[in-house]
């Protein structure tokens, strides 16, 4: 096995990375009946619950985000494989509370059909929880059906500004609403360069030839059909923002938020590189980008290349995102 | 002799069909590696343990209950599509039974069919979509065809399992539409279906704990 | 050249990354004058001010944590190469106060160079500046002397708690006491299991056979003299902590800061799993940890590695540790 | 004809230095990359554009303002450990001179030895620690030789320019104790110290820019 990880059995891999997170970090999170990651000090039960499930193998994604004004709880599968439904509304069962549960769903067939048998079983026991599924890499099109597009690390700043209107108090149905205009106004495309290696079996999750790239990645190297010759930083990204910006139809007066998220070997020093150029781009078309991040958020263990994010956000979207948080991996004063 | 099969038999094709499946993991993995993120083997060993993990610390003898924890402990395996898809298989079966039952073979394949019915509410994919549908429906009718002309178990389950092999070979000319697959499109054509042939793998595997049973 | 890198021009590495840097987070910081990142809303001038200096292509380091709380400014030289004593001696001048400046050097040749130069330019100016030279690498030995031991990753956690220390109004002498007092509390060891590209040269900047590692490099790939086969990630933890526990001279009832920072492609859940075992190994003599980091805060690139870094930490340093800050790439609430 | 040189002299070597170190860039960064960190050749080369930068914008056709300039502009390269070494060596030479200063052979040495002795401030490396101070020492040491004996600057030039190639290469049997390369203890002996290579070529440059001016 070529792998060079720093890594003991890998059947442990995701039962000691969670041991590890939820101690580095435990006055800030804590970790309930294996595979669930909750906050330490829970919100008042009096305002609504996030909740998300997906795979492990993308850290910080998602469990990073389990804090204050941002996710509730996270239930973790193994490397880059949903969690089953069993643990999924056990997680339910414990945020369960009249004011509800918004729960996140990222759209990876494994991750859908856990969340809808989680969903039912929730019906069953009179749990209060609505789901919403984040659709929005735009590499199939974006006017493909959403069954067809992924959900990336778009869901991360949808945490942000649902969980910060969970944390206002508002309603279930307004914080889905919130969540849902954020959700139908963002847009995702990935980029790699440089394959990772599955940290199981230890094979490289695709190939590509030294000189080529390829823009439509998956979140788990599933390839797309973008494959084309090594560009330049700046080439990239405009190509890149050029599809996001018409997907999300922003226009002049406009405005958005604008996020770089590493895959995991490439460089902050590229992102910034990258983020220069799309900034300028969307810029020239006059749309303004009010918020900005930059750095690993959602990775896939150490492959090259990143993800490009745009949502437009309102004057309502915008403060929620400015809003005070306390997670792990994001923390806003 | 009569030709039923209750909770002692039943434990013995799925303990065939699990090893039949662990024997297989590497293969399948690289078979998930060509048109999808190279998981598929590791998933279903953990399903397959799942099934023997369950039968080895089961005391209620009874086949419903079995069944239903069998479907619970893989759903429970967190493996991607595979745990939801092979745990509803297993629900399905439970839930279409009595608690006492001992199945002839018309019986035998309700079952399965329930199985294969709940594993479906997952999914729309359907024949040719690059899947594990395209195992089971074949193999299924051929079990029901074998019931619905007297035949016995034995029989039904050799029908079965040669449907199945035939459906996931089926696989190797399709275009995928459904699962992480269907992201490279038309490369996927080539490439046999993994999730097909975990599925063949496991009727396979009851077939041949059968007959050495 | 073989590098597959997100980049332009290779001589304009620098200028573009500081330009997308200050740009994404320009509700932080600003960049005055080309290569000084400073805060954007500067400090009140009766409190010190905290300045450093480095080569890029570590990023965040150094400028990710110019904040409130934390730094005031970070003059930026080329990839791996520290900036000239010109631009030093003109960010003191930015930053000259009667309450002074605390300017932190990293321990390499060339940033001791600059800092030395700038020393001296700023006395003949009359600049009221005190400098701290952080040289934590144990990798030559915890007694070797100290032109020997290399600045790594230390310097981050000591600008977080020197910064909250002139936040909180201390005098110059009193924060330069307390950043001593963490300076000569700390050690780091770094590992390295892959090499980085050099984005100017495209070359790899040092070669590891396949089953090797090496405990002991440096920042930039300088090799050191650890090298051995490949070991699990408990082992990799428990040889490093042991040798980090014997430099800090930290025993039964004492508390430790515990940080995992990764070089570039180590994935976080491998810091995580390393940083479990070494907490486990620490717990077990007795030593508390009481603060702890997991990420990537001072990268080699995309150099596959991390370093582990102790501090022992007393009351003071650790409430210090815990105050607000307001950095791009460290925010505490 | 007096055997002096001023301004428009010393220009001309130093253009010709700039030259020869722009021309040696990857080979630079090569030493560099066996023992350090891989770029010496573009800090280098950074300061050999300094140098040609400065005397192309030179207004003054003062050599101790030009001199200055260069320095500073030499240290203003953020080039790692190069930038403050070589922007010493010239700020030290442009402190010794007066402003309208005409070099004699003597006068033209001890300006260098200013230089080397103001770099050296900045380092405690002496003599076989594998830096550029095995090719200062013994370059400054030359020219004083041949300025103390009376011969020609260009004798003096082609003299430092000998002994400064020899000093290169003596440091490929040293174990470096300074720089970035200690850091690999014994494994840096047999390869040539990269600051040392740039300032013989330094030395060499001035020498053919004197030659061929
Ligand atoms: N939507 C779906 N409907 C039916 N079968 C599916 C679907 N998605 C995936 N599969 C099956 O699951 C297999 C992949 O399983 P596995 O690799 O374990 O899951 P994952 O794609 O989450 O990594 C596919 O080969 C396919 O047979
Ligand atoms: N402390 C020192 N004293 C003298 N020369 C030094 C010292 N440190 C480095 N050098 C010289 O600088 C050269 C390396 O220059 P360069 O690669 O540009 O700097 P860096 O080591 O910062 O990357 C070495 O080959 C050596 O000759
Ligand atoms: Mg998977
Ligand atoms: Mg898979
Ligand atoms: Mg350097
Ligand atoms: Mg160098």
């Amino acid at each position: 096995m070529g792998m060079k990880k720093f890594i003991n059995n890998p059947d442990n891999l995701t039962a000691e990375l969670l041991e590890g997170y939820c101690s580095a970090y435990s006055n800030k999170v804590q970790l309930v009946s294996d595979k669930i990651v909750m906050r330490l000090k829970p919100k008042d039960k009096s305002k609504v619950a996030l909740l998300t499930l997906g795979g492990a193998g993308h850290e910080p994604a998602l469990s990073g985000f389990v804090g204050e004004g941002m996710l509730d709880a996270s239930v973790v599968g193994d490397i880059f494989a949903a969690p089953g439904a069993p643990k999924v509304i056990e997680a339910m069962r414990l945020l369960k509370r009249d004011a509800g549960i918004l729960f996140v769903v990222l759209n990876h067939a494994g991750d859908v059909m856990s969340g809808n048998m989680a969903m039912e079983m929730a019906k069953q026991e009179g749990i209060n929880v609505k789901m919403i599924l984040t659709h929005e890499d735009i590499a199939p099109g974006a006017d493909s059906p959403i069954e067809n597009r992924r959900g990336l690390a778009g869901c991360i700043p949808l945490y942000k500004v649902a969980g910060a209107a969970a944390e206002a108090g508002k309603s279930l149905d307004e914080v889905y609403n919130i969540a849902e205009k954020f959700n139908n106004n963002m847009a995702t495309l990935a980029v790699a360069l440089k394959p990772a290696t599955h940290p199981q079996s230890g094979q490289e999750i695709f190939t590509l030839a030294e000189d080529e790239m390829e823009i439509g990645m998956g979140q788990h190297g599933e390839a797309g059909t973008g494959r084309s010759q090594m560009l330049s930083a700046d080439e990239t990204a405009v190509k890149m923002i050029t599809q996001l910006i018409m997907a999300v139809k922003a226009k002049k007066g406009d405005k958005i938020h604008l996020m770089i998220n590493g895959a995991g070997a490439t460089t902050q020093m590229e992102m910034f590189i990258v983020y220069r150029a799309a900034k300028k781009y969307v810029q020239g078309l006059g749309i303004k980008v009010v918020h900005s991040l930059v750095g690993e958020y959602l990775t896939v263990q150490e492959m090259g290349g990143f993800q490009m994010f745009v949502a437009k956000l309102d004057d309502e979207l915008l403060k929620l995102m400015y809003a005070p948080a306390d997670a792990p991996y994001w923390t806003v004063r | 002799m009569a030709d039923n099969i209750g909770y002692e038999g039943i434990v013995k094709l799925l303990k065939a069909a699990a090893e039949k499946i662990k024997a297989n993991r590497d293969y399948l993995s690289k078979l998930d590696s060509a048109t999808g993120d190279g998981d598929h083997g590791t998933a279903v060993f953990k399903v397959a343990d799942a099934i023997t993990g369950t039968i080895a610390k089961d005391n209620s003898k009874n086949l419903k209950i079995l069944l239903k924890d069998i479907g619970w402990a893989a759903m429970s395996t967190d493996a991607g599509s595979t745990s939801p898809l092979y745990g509803s298989l297993f629900m399905g079966m439970s839930e279409s039974i009595a608690d006492d039952a001992l199945l002839d073979c018309k019986a035998f394949v309700s079952m399965m069919e329930a199985g294969v019915t709940k594993l479906r509410k997952n999914t729309k994919a359907e024949v040719g979509c690059k899947t594990m549908i395209d195992t089971l429906v074949p193999a299924i009718t051929a079990l029901r065809g074998a019931a619905d002309s007297g035949k016995s178990i034995a029989q039904a389950l050799s029908d079965g399992a040669d449907a199945a092999v035939k459906g996931a070979e089926s696989t190797k000319e399709m275009k995928a539409t459904f699962g992480r697959a269907k992201n490279i499109g038309e490369r996927s054509i080539g490439h046999i279906d993994p999730g097909a042939t975990s599925m063949s793998l496991l009727f396979v595997g009851m077939k041949e704990g059968y007959q050495n049973g």
